[in-house]
C-alpha cells in the first residue's frame, strides 16, 4: 500500500503546474476564482491553448490526436486545473463525442470530425434529455424518419447545456417506434444551422442562462450523420455513461471551493470574532473536510482499479451521489457563511469592506450547483444502480 | 387549550389570502421582486386598506392585533404568496416606535405607517455585525441639541421604499434608537423578492428616539423572527402541495413518480418537518409578549431554518431539472425559504444566541 | 387560538400532581429516575395505588370503571407520571384488550374480565407478531382450528412483552386459510396454563429480558374466547392500531429524559469544563429541545382535533415517528455524554464519583429503545401510512 | 500509488482471519467479551505465535510491522470477528515503551509482550478527565529514588488481564510516564467485549519511564484511534454483509425487503459511508508516521464515529427485532460500533481536537 504518486506521476503534476503557471491567463484564473460566468470566447481561448499544448483531448488515445493519459493522469490533470482556477474543458465534444465516435464512428466521421472539435471549429452541444424523458431517458419521444438518404426529425429536446454557443447537436432520436424501448433509439449528429431547429433559452432560478430547450421540425440530416447502426443509440449512450465519466467525483473543484470556504472563514466577522473561531461553523467545515478527504482517497482506489484494467462498477455511482453531496455541502456552508449579505442572484450582491469578490456568486453558485445531484443520471437513479449491484446474487 | 384562530383572524387571513391570490400572482410578483423599489405602491396602500398593517399593531398603539397569533397569520399569507412587500421592515419599525410610544410623535408616526401614507424600515445590522447587536460601530453624536450620525449599515429590509428610516447606533448609555436619512443607499433584492438596503450615514443629522434601547431592539427583532418563521411556515407549506402535486403528475418509467417508496419516504419526512414549524411558530407566537420569548423564537428560528432548508433543497431535488427553472414558480419558493435563513440570525446563530441565554 | 389549558385542565393537573406526590412511593420514583428494570411487584403495586384512586382505566369509559377522561387529560396525566418518575402502566389489559373488549366483547366477557384487569387478578399479555409476520402482521400462520366447543391452536407467537409475568394472552390466530389474508383472522383469549403452551425469554443485546417467545402445540381454548365474530380479528387489531394509541408521541418520557440530559451535563467534566459549557454537545441539545417542543405542540394539536371528535389520521404516524426519533436523540445524546464511561449493560458500568445514578443505564436503555421505532408498527410502516394519505386524491 | 495490501500482510490478514474464523466464533467470543478477565490466555498465545503482536511493533524495536498499514490489517481482522481480546491496550503499550526504547528494560518489555509472555495496558484516563489529557490530575511524587503515585484511572483498555500497567501521572515535567500496581481494581466490560478497569493508586510504588512524555502518549493515542478506525471498517463492513443478507432473504407482504426502494436507498447510504470510512482509514494509516498524523487521525476518528452510528443504527431499524436480540450476531456488531465511538475521544471530541490543531 503506497498513497504517493509513482516518481513519473510526480514529474507529471510538475510539469501540469508549470504549464498552468505559464499558460493561463491572470484574467481567466481570476474569473474561475470569482465563479464568473465565462464567455464564449473565455472557453475558446483555453481550449486553444490546451490544444496547443496538446492537452485538450484527455479521453482520446494519442493516435486520434488525444492525450492517452491513464486515469491517474487525468485525475492530476483536473486537480491542477481546479485548484489553479482554470476554466473546466467543454466536455460535449471532447470528453462525449470524442470518445464515441473514436469507438463507434466510421473512419469518415472519426477524419472529419475530430480534428474540427481539436481545433475549435465546431462547438458540440448535447441533445438527450426530454421534457418527458429525464431519469428515464429510454422513454424519449423526438422521432427520425428514414427518408431517402436523410432522416427526418421532429421532437423536442430539453436541457441542452451551452446549447447558446453551439454550432452541432449529437442526438439521441427514436427510430423505431416497436419493442422495448431501448431498442429503438439511434445517434445522429445534427447541424444546428439546419432548418427547422430553434433554440429557446431557459432561465435558471439564479438567473443564469445555462441550459436550453431545442425545438425539430420536419428537421432533414443526410444519413452518413448516423453514429453507428441504426437503433444502436442506447448502447452509444450506455457507453458514455459507463465509460467516459471522467472527473465525476469532482475532486479537484471539491478541494479548491473547500480552500476558497476557509479563506472565507477568515475574512467574515461574526460576534465580534473571525468565523473561522466560531466553534459550531468550523465543525460543519472539519467534517466536511473529512468527508473530501475521504472521497479523495475513494477517487484514487477507483482511479487505480481503473487503472488495473477493472470494469468500472457501482463504484462510479458511489462517487457521484458522494462527490456531488460534498460539493453542495461546501457551497452550502459558503453561503451560509456570509450571513445576510448573500444575495440569490449575483447582481442582488451588496458589496461591502471586507468581502472577497467571489462572495458576489455564492449563493447562485450553490443554487445552479443543486444541478449536481440532478443530471447526469440522478443520485436517486445512483441509488438504484448500486442497490442492484449489491443485491444481485 | 384552542388552536382554532379567532374569526376576526379568520377573516384577515381570507381576505388576505384571496387579496393576494387575486392581485398579486406569481407574475406580478416576479415584476415587482426584483426590480427595485421591489415594491408596489398600489398594491401597498390596498393592504394598508385591508388591514393587514393594522392587524400588526396593539390597540394600545393604535392599531387592532399586534399579538404573536396575529403575526403569524399575516406573515404566513404572505409567505404562502411569496408577497415581496416590505411588511418585515414595517413590522420592525412599529414595533420600535409603539416601545417609545410616549410621545405623540410616535403614535402620529404609528398611524402614517399603518395607514400606508409613510414607508418604515429599521437600520441595525452592520458589515462586521451581520447578526449581532454586540458589534454596531455606528456612532451617534451629540452637539448641543443636534444628534449625528456616522457608519455604514447593511440589510435593511424594507430600505429600498423606505420613507422613514430608523437607526441603531451607539451613544454613550449603550444602543441608541434614531431617525435619519442615509447619505447613499444601494438598493438589491438579496434575500431574493423584497428589497434590502445597505445604507451610509456620513455626519447625517438625526432625530433621537431613545438613546438607550437594546431591550426593544432586541423585543423587535423577536417580533422580526416571529414574522420570518410564520412566512417560511407559509411558504413552505405551499412548496410541500406544489411538490405533492408534480410527483403526482410527473411520470417515469411508465408510473408516476410518487410511486416511487424512497421519494415517497423522503416526502413524508418533509410534511413532518413542516408540521413540526408550524407547532413551534405557533408556541412562539404564543409565547411573544411573555418573558422567555426570546428563548422560544429561537428555538422556532433554528427549527424553521432546519426545516426551510431540508424542504427547499428536497423539493429541488424531487422535482429534478424543472424545480430549478425561473419559469417554474416552485423555483422561487425553494429559493425564498433557502434566503429566508440568512435573516436576523440563521439556524446557528439561534443555537448561539440560546446557549449565551441558557449560561 | 390559546396554548393554556383550561381552568379545568389546570385543575387536574394539580389534582394528579398532589396524587403523585402523596402517593407514588420513593422507591417507585427512584427506580423510574435511574431507569431501573421494575418487577412484577413494583408494577402491580403502582396499578393497585391507582386502581384505588380511580385512576388506572385511563382509556375506558366511566361505566365499565374507566376514567372517562377527555385525550387532554390523558395527556396531562401521562405528562406528570413520566415527569415524577411513575410506572408506566403496563398496557395490555389496561390499554388493549380492554378498549377491545368493551367496543367488540360480549357482556359476559366485560363482566368477567375487566374488573380482573383492574383489580390485578390477571396480568395479560399480547400475542400478535409472529416469526414470519412482524410489519406484515396479515401474513401471520398460527393456526386456530375449531373442534366442538372448542378451538385448537398451534403455532408461534414473538416478541410478547412482560409475557414472563402473565397469565393470559390475547392472540390474533388464523381461522381461514383462503381468501384476503387479512379476512381470516381471529381475535382470541388463552388461559397460558392451558397445557401445550411454551413460554422461552428472547434476551436482547443491552442483556435485558423484556420479551418471549410463545409457542403452541394442540392448545385446546373455550370457543367462548373469541372475541367477536370468527374472522373480525384484523378490524379488532386495526380498531386498536388507530384509536387506542394513547401517548404515541411520549412527550412526557421525552421531556422527563430531556430533564435528566440537561441535568447531566451539568455533572459531567469534559477538558476540565462541565459539558454544559461545550458549544458542539449543547447544540446537539438545544436543537433537539426545539424538535421537543415543537413535538409538544404538535401533539396537543391532535389532541384536540381528538377531543373535537376528528378521526385520528396520519397525524398518530407523524407522532409515532418524530417522538420515537426524537427520544432515541436523547437517549443518544446521554449516553454519548458519558465518554468512556457509557457501559453497554448496566452490570458493566463503573461507578464513579460525579456520574448520577441512572448514568448506569445510559447505554443500555439507548440500546432498547432502538425497539420505539421498530415496534407497534415501525416507521417504516407508518411512512407508508402516511405517503398513502398524503398522496391518495 | 499503490492500494493492494504487500504480500507480508495480505498472508497476516489471511491467516488471522482463519484462525479467528475456526478458532473464534460467535459462541466462543460471547463467552470470554462477557465474563472477567475478558480474555483467552490460550487464544492470546496462540495469536501471539501467529505474529499478530510483532505486526504491531516496528523492525528496530523488535517486531516486523508497526506501519500504520500492519495496524490497520490486524485491526480490521479484529473488528471483523469482533474479537475481544485485548490488543487495544496492547497496542498503546508498545508504542509507548517503543518511544523510550533506550534502555535495555523497554526492549526487553516489548519482547515480552510480543511473545505473549506479559500483557499490557496504559491507564491515562481519569473519572474527570474522560477524553483529554489537559485534566489528568493523577500525582506522581518523587522521595530521594522512590516515586510513588495517587490518583484514579478510568478507561484502561486491557487493564482486567494486564500484568504490566504503565501509567499516566503529574510530574513537575508534565505528564510523565510510570510503571504501577494499581491498590485496588474494577474490571468491566463496558465498552461491550474486552475488559476496561478502573483503577486506584494510592501512594503506589512505581518506576519512572520518562517524567515528560506528553508527546509520546499523544502518538500513542493516535495509534490507538487508528486501530480503533480500522476495527469499525472491519466491524461495519461484516454488519453491513448481514444485513445485505437479511434484506434478501427476510420476507414481508409476499417479496423480499430487499425490494422495497426506500430500504434500499438506506442500503446504499450505509454502504457509501462504509466505503468511505475504509478510505480515510487508509489515509490515516499513510500519515501515521509523518508530521500532520495527527490532524488525519483525527479526521478519520470524527468520520469514523459518524459511519458508526449510521451503520449500527440503520442497520437494527433495518433488520426490525431481530437485530435486538443477543442471539442474533448482528446485534453485537451493531452495539460494538456505538460503544466505539466511546473510546479515545468520540466525534465531536476529535472535532475540538481539529479546531484547536487549526488555531
Amino acid at each position: 500500500m503506497d498513497l504517493s504518486f509513482t516518481t513519473e506521476e510526480q514529474a507529471f503534476r510538475d510539469e501540469v503546474r508549470s504549464f498552468l503557471d505559464t499558460s493561463l491567463t491572470p484574467e481567466l484564473a481570476a474569473k474561475g476564482a470569482a465563479n464568473l460566468e465565462l464567455t464564449k470566447t473565455d472557453m475558446e481561448q483555453w481550449h486553444a491553448l490546451l490544444n496547443a499544448k496538446g492537452w485538450l483531448a484527455v479521453t482520446w488515445p494519442v493516435e486520434h490526436g488525444g492525450t492517452g493519459w491513464t486515469a491517474v493522469q487525468r485525475h492530476i490533470f483536473e486537480e491542477e486545473c481546479a485548484i489553479a482556477n482554470a476554466p473546466r474543458i467543454v466536455p460535449f465534444g471532447l470528453n462525449m463525442l470524442g470518445p464515441v465516435l473514436i469507438k463507434f464512428g466510421s473512419e469518415a466521421q472519426q477524419a472529419e470530425i475530430l480534428p474540427r472539435i481539436l481545433n475549435g471549429d465546431d462547438w458540440w452541444c448535447q441533445g438527450y434529455s426530454e421534457p418527458g424523458a429525464g431519469s428515464d431517458l429510454a422513454s424519449l419521444k423526438t422521432r427520425a424518419v428514414r427518408d431517402g438518404d436523410e432522416y427526418v426529425i421532429n421532437g423536442q429536446k430539453t436541457w441542452t447545456t451551452l446549447g447558446q454557443h453551439a454550432d452541432k447537436i449529437f442526438c439521441l432520436v427514436r427510430t423505431l417506434a416497436e419493442g422495448k424501448p431501448q431498442r429503438g433509439i439511434s445517434f445522429v449528429l445534427v447541424d444546428l444551422a439546419t432548418p427547422g431547429i430553434e433554440m429557446r433559452p431557459i432561465k435558471l432560478l439564479e438567473g443564469g442562462h445555462e441550459v436550453n430547450e431545442v425545438f425539430f421540425t420536419d428537421v432533414r440530416v443526410p444519413a452518413g450523420n448516423l453514429v453507428g447502426e441504426e437503433n444502436q443509440g442506447w448502447t452509444i449512450a450506455k457507453y458514455l455513461l459507463t465509460h467516459e465519466r471522467t472527473n465525476i467525483a469532482g475532486v479537484g473543484f471539491a478541494t479548491r471551493d473547500m480552500g476558497k470556504l476557509k479563506e472565507l472563514t477568515k475574512q467574515i466577522k461574526r460576534n465580534g470574532q473571525y468565523l473561522s473561531e466560531d466553534t459550531l461553523f468550523m465543525a460543519q467545515v472539519v467534517e466536511l473536510e473529512a468527508d473530501l478527504e475521504a472521497m479523495r482517497i475513494t477517487n484514487l482506489r477507483m482511479l487505480q482499479s481503473a487503472n488495473d484494467g477493472a470494469a468500472p462498477g457501482p463504484e462510479a455511482s458511489m462517487l457521484k451521489i458522494k462527490g456531488t453531496v460534498i460539493r453542495q455541502k461546501i457551497n452550502a456552508l459558503y453561503r451560509s457563511a456570509l450571513g445576510p449579505h448573500a444575495a440569490a442572484m449575483p447582481q442582488d450582491a451588496i458589496a461591502h469592506d471586507g468581502l472577497p469578490a467571489e462572495a458576489i456568486n455564492a449563493a447562485a453558485t450553490y443554487f445552479n450547483n443543486r444541478k449536481l445531484s440532478i443530471f447526469g443520471g440522478s443520485n436517486e437513479i445512483q441509488r438504484n444502480i448500486i442497490a442492484n449491484d449489491i443485491l444481485k446474487g | 387549550m384552542d388552536f382554532n384562530i379567532t374569526d376576526d383572524r379568520r377573516m384577515l387571513s381570507e381576505s388576505l389570502r384571496r387579496y393576494l391570490s387575486d392581485q398579486y400572482n406569481a407574475e406580478t410578483r416576479n415584476s415587482v421582486a426584483y426590480v427595485a423599489p421591489y415594491h408596489s405602491p398600489k398594491h401597498w396602500q390596498e393592504m394598508a386598506e385591508l388591514g393587514v398593517l393594522s392587524a400588526l399593531v396593539k390597540e394600545e398603539d393604535g392599531g387592532f392585533g399586534g399579538t404573536g397569533f396575529d403575526i403569524n397569520v399575516v406573515f404566513e399569507e404572505l409567505g404562502r404568496a411569496l408577497c415581496p412587500e416590505p411588511f418585515l421592515g414595517s413590522l420592525l419599525a412599529l414595533q420600535l416606535l409603539a416601545s417609545f410610544n410616549t410621545s405623540k410623535d410616535a403614535n402620529k408616526e404609528i398611524a402614517a405607517i399603518v395607514s400606508g401614507e409613510q414607508l418604515a424600515a429599521v437600520a441595525i445590522y452592520e458589515p462586521h455585525a451581520p447578526d449581532s447587536l454586540s458589534d454596531i460601530a455606528t456612532q451617534a453624536t451629540q452637539a448641543g441639541e443636534q444628534w449625528t450620525l456616522t457608519g455604514e449599515k447593511t440589510a435593511v429590509y424594507g430600505g429600498p421604499s423606505a420613507t422613514l428610516i430608523l437607526v441603531v447606533a451607539q451613544t454613550a448609555d449603550g444602543l441608541g434608537l434614531f431617525i435619519a436619512e442615509p447619505s447613499a443607499q444601494v438598493a438589491k433584492a438579496n434575500i431574493d423578492g423584497g428589497g434590502t438596503s445597505s445604507m451610509s450615514f456620513n455626519n447625517t443629522a438625526a432625530t433621537c428616539i431613545a438613546t438607550s434601547a437594546q431591550a426593544e431592539i432586541e423585543k423587535a427583532l423577536d417580533t422580526g423572527r416571529l414574522a420570518l418563521c410564520a412566512e417560511a411556515v407559509g411558504t413552505a407549506d405551499v412548496l410541500l402541495e406544489m411538490t405533492i402535486e408534480y410527483l403526482k403528475q410527473r411520470q417515469q418509467f411508465g408510473v408516476v413518480i410518487a410511486s416511487f417508496q424512497a421519494l415517497q419516504h423522503r416526502l413524508v419526512d418533509m410534511a413532518a418537518e413542516v408540521v413540526q414549524a408550524r407547532s413551534i411558530t405557533v408556541l412562539a407566537a404564543a409565547k411573544l409578549d411573555e418573558e422567555d420569548a426570546s428563548r422560544h423564537v429561537a428555538l422556532a428560528k433554528n427549527l424553521i431554518g432546519r426545516m426551510a432548508t431540508l424542504v427547499a433543497e428536497e423539493s429541488t431535488q424531487l422535482h429534478g431539472g424543472i424545480g430549478m427553472t425561473w419559469e417554474y414558480s416552485g423555483s422561487h419558493y425553494s429559493k425564498r425559504l433557502i434566503m429566508l435563513d440568512h435573516q436576523l440570525g440563521d439556524r446557528f446563530n439561534q443555537v448561539n444566541r440560546l446557549l449565551k441565554m441558557a449560561s
